[in-house]
């Protein structure tokens, strides 16, 4: 079997970076993001980054730790309001910004890993969002409805975090760290994944695999997530 | 005139037996609270679960379990977590009954603005664009007018949009504003203790059939 | 919570049928199809039916048992090269038929599922499939291609088979049985399931679940399963 | 002039070590008894499945669990199971390496027809078309001539297309035509034992550089 292990983050992102690619960086917020390969960018330098991804991190963790070194030229996320120092760099005019609905960008996302180069939604129609869009009724079940076209998207490299993986790349990712991480595995011309543990082939339930094989070129175990949490929010125990 | 739980309660009688919903930030998360005796409720969170549980005991936090507003959560007994992508495409294909949200404007076409001021720092839509377009029926749960004094429900909206025509019905603290379809005029359903038809007039713009 | 329990098919289908309605029904071949509903609208005798599926059974059995009792009108398919009195009825002018490429069909009740009214594939430029069909051209990384335009599709009631389910009607299926089962449950005004067992509430690990509840109105258990297979492949033993 | 099963193994020597394939129905599938020593590759079946297993011994069969020809198949420890909608999404969006199909017609620009004969009771193109459109590498494995005796490899297809322009390499029992991209001309790449260039050009209408 071609090797899919490699020893860590660096490693991993050998020989695939480049000024002024395109990077997809799985989570939503600060759950379910590739801690180890974000770092592992900020230290390799690569410069003028169009990332994807829903958020943008918070100042110093995540992706905010890019956005620190100046090297994301621009983002296309659904989602930026936790980080002080994108806004800063957005309104100089450093950063371009491309917003999309979540579920737009999820979709595609999706498309651009299925050989998908558009489709249709209703999402956005008669907003900003829609200017300079291709428009195109269609008959639905309650009358003609207008939609706008989305183009779908892929990357030169998608950065994803999974919960476990199998020497053959199948994923299984955990609660709601899944969100964006296993439509961005099929939408990278290479995909690198970093995984809390590195199970034996074989020991995933063929039924329960979330990624298969086929969409990961590179992993590594990452040590030690910080995982941070942005808002913590508990309740109190009844009184007994 | 109700309080802000009140409201909340007040749109919480909205929700049906069965009925799968998604809350917004804010004052639509205090719904939550009032769901009534005997009706059972699925809440959707649009970042990949059905199913949301209240928040965890202290100590029990999980930072791979989260809601849409990156609150810490708890998973039930009928939890299944999912992708962004299957998540919207729930939404958008029209499979969530409700979305109760909040709202800077809404017109009396039912249009509305939720996600950005012109000139200040824009956070983005995030996954409103997306419920507004999907949701079968959307309820907006705001105060009746702004800080100005100006009313939000207007003959229309001055801000972008985030949907156009989308809404059904609008929960303010002084009454319940709503329609049968979309397409159809806002009419007076309720008004808030205190309240009469002159006052509610008075300090609304868009126009409602009482 | 809302019941969608029913003791059997028939009980599950009742109030839904309509002469002329348009049904889609799960499966890849006689792998996991809904073998207990397919029956019982056999049963109710509802005819004029466009029927959505992969393929259409073999004689006297699955879809089958509908093309004998002529209650199927047309077939939305991908193959039906199974079933002699599917190919006598079609001969005879009395069925109508349309073939979409199997990976078409399965996007497109993806789509109507999802909200997607239309999306552009490659799969079919250049062939009948395209004739009548809007042609885009879409930038790729390998210079401008040329796409056509497929629509989403939607049921009035999508019959589907899955392994388990809980009482909330979300649903875990098994092995290659899955095929077009959890799209199809997405796709259907009123979505009816068998089920081969009911676990309780709380066993599933939500991680593992592939159709959440959301999707299903109606779930019933089945008795006795059939499963037959078409094409029994084994091989020998090496001698010790 | 080389036997079927020396021609599935001439397909055999494509595969390269760590390749996703896809193998058709008929002479295709016993490529994957000729897979070389050292190379490992992983067959998908459109059906849902990536990982496909030998047939399972008489008595271990599971009629959940078939190839896209139907056939009782077994899983291995690599074997992952998804949608018909995911595993078409893997075959469109250019994911699977190589596959490996039978043909009725293939032309010289790279067309292909394998799916209907007009008269005839057509039984539908199953996933063909999705797979000559969106994996990387198509091989045609053919027989040379029709039954009457006419070219297979023709100028133009005379039957209704399944791609166009979509075929990389032919392997027949006379011989190997391939290309280095689509839009290339086919050029020969081997002779059977047996069969020399005069053979091959008087049994074959299409072109090829030699």
């Amino acid at each position: 079997m071609a090797n899919k292990l490699y020893p860590d983050a660096k490693a991993a992102l050998d020989g695939l970076l480049f000024d002024g690619m395109t990077i997809m960086s799985g989570g939503f917020g600060l759950c379910g993001i590739p801690e180890k390969l974000i770092a592992a960018l900020r230290d390799a330098g690569v410069k003028d980054l169009t990332v994807i991804s829903n958020n943008a991190g918070v100042d110093g963790f995540g992706l905010g730790q890019l956005l620190e070194t100046r090297q994301i030229a621009k983002m296309i996320s659904s989602y930026v309001g936790e980080n002080k120092e994108f806004e800063r760099q957005y309104l100089a005019g450093e950063l371009q910004l491309e917003f999309n609905p979540q579920g737009t960008l999820a979709e595609r996302i999706r498309a651009g890993g299925a050989g998908i180069p558009g489709f249709y939604t209703k999402t956005g129609v008669g907003t900003l969002v829609a200017e300079g869009k291709e428009h195109k009724d269609f008959a639905t079940a309650s009358g003609t409805e207008t939609y706008i076209l989305e183009t779908g998207l892929v990357a030169d490299v998608s950065i994803v975090k999974a919960w476990k993986a199998d020497p053959y790349g199948n994923l299984i990712f955990r609660k709601t760290s899944r969100n964006f991480n296993p439509m961005m595995a099929t939408a990278g011309k290479v995909t690198v994944v970093e995984v809390e543990e590195l199970v034996p082939a074989g020991t995933f339930d063929p039924d329960h695999i979330h990624t298969p094989g086929v969409f990961v070129q590179r992993l590594f175990v990452g040590r030690d997530y910080e995982k941070r949490i942005e808002q913590r929010t508990v309740r109190q125990r009844e009184p007994a | 005139m109700w309080t802000r739980d009140q409201q909340a309660a007040r749109a919480a009688k909205e929700l049906q037996d069965g009925f799968y919903v998604n809350l917004g930030i804010g004052m639509p998360t205090l719904v939550a609270n009032f769901i009534p005796e005997g009706v059972d409720v699925t809440l959707q969170s649009e970042n990949g679960m059905l199913g949301m549980g209240p928040f965890p005991f202290a100590g029990e936090e999980d930072p791979d379990l989260i809601n849409a507003g990156k609150q810490t959560i708890t998973e039930l007994d009928r939890t299944s977590y999912f992708s962004s992508t299957d998540s919207f495409a729930m939404i958008r294909g029209g499979h969530i009954d409700l979305s109760i949200l909040g709202a800077m404007e809404v017109a009396d076409n039912g249009d509305i603005a939720n996600w950005m001021i012109p000139g200040k720092m824009v956070k983005g839509m995030g996954g409103a664009m997306d419920l507004v377009a999907g949701v079968k029926k959307i309820i907006v749960l705001m105060e009746h007018n702004a800080k100005d004094g100006s009313a939000k429900f207007k003959t229309a909206c001055t801000l972008p949009l985030t949907g156009k025509g989308v809404v059904d019905m609008v929960i303010s603290e002084l009454a319940v504003l709503a329609r049968p379809a979309k397409g159809a005029p806002f009419r007076l359903i309720e008004l808030a203790p205190g309240i009469d038809l002159d006052m509610l007039k008075g300090r609304t713009e868009g126009h409602f059939e009482a």
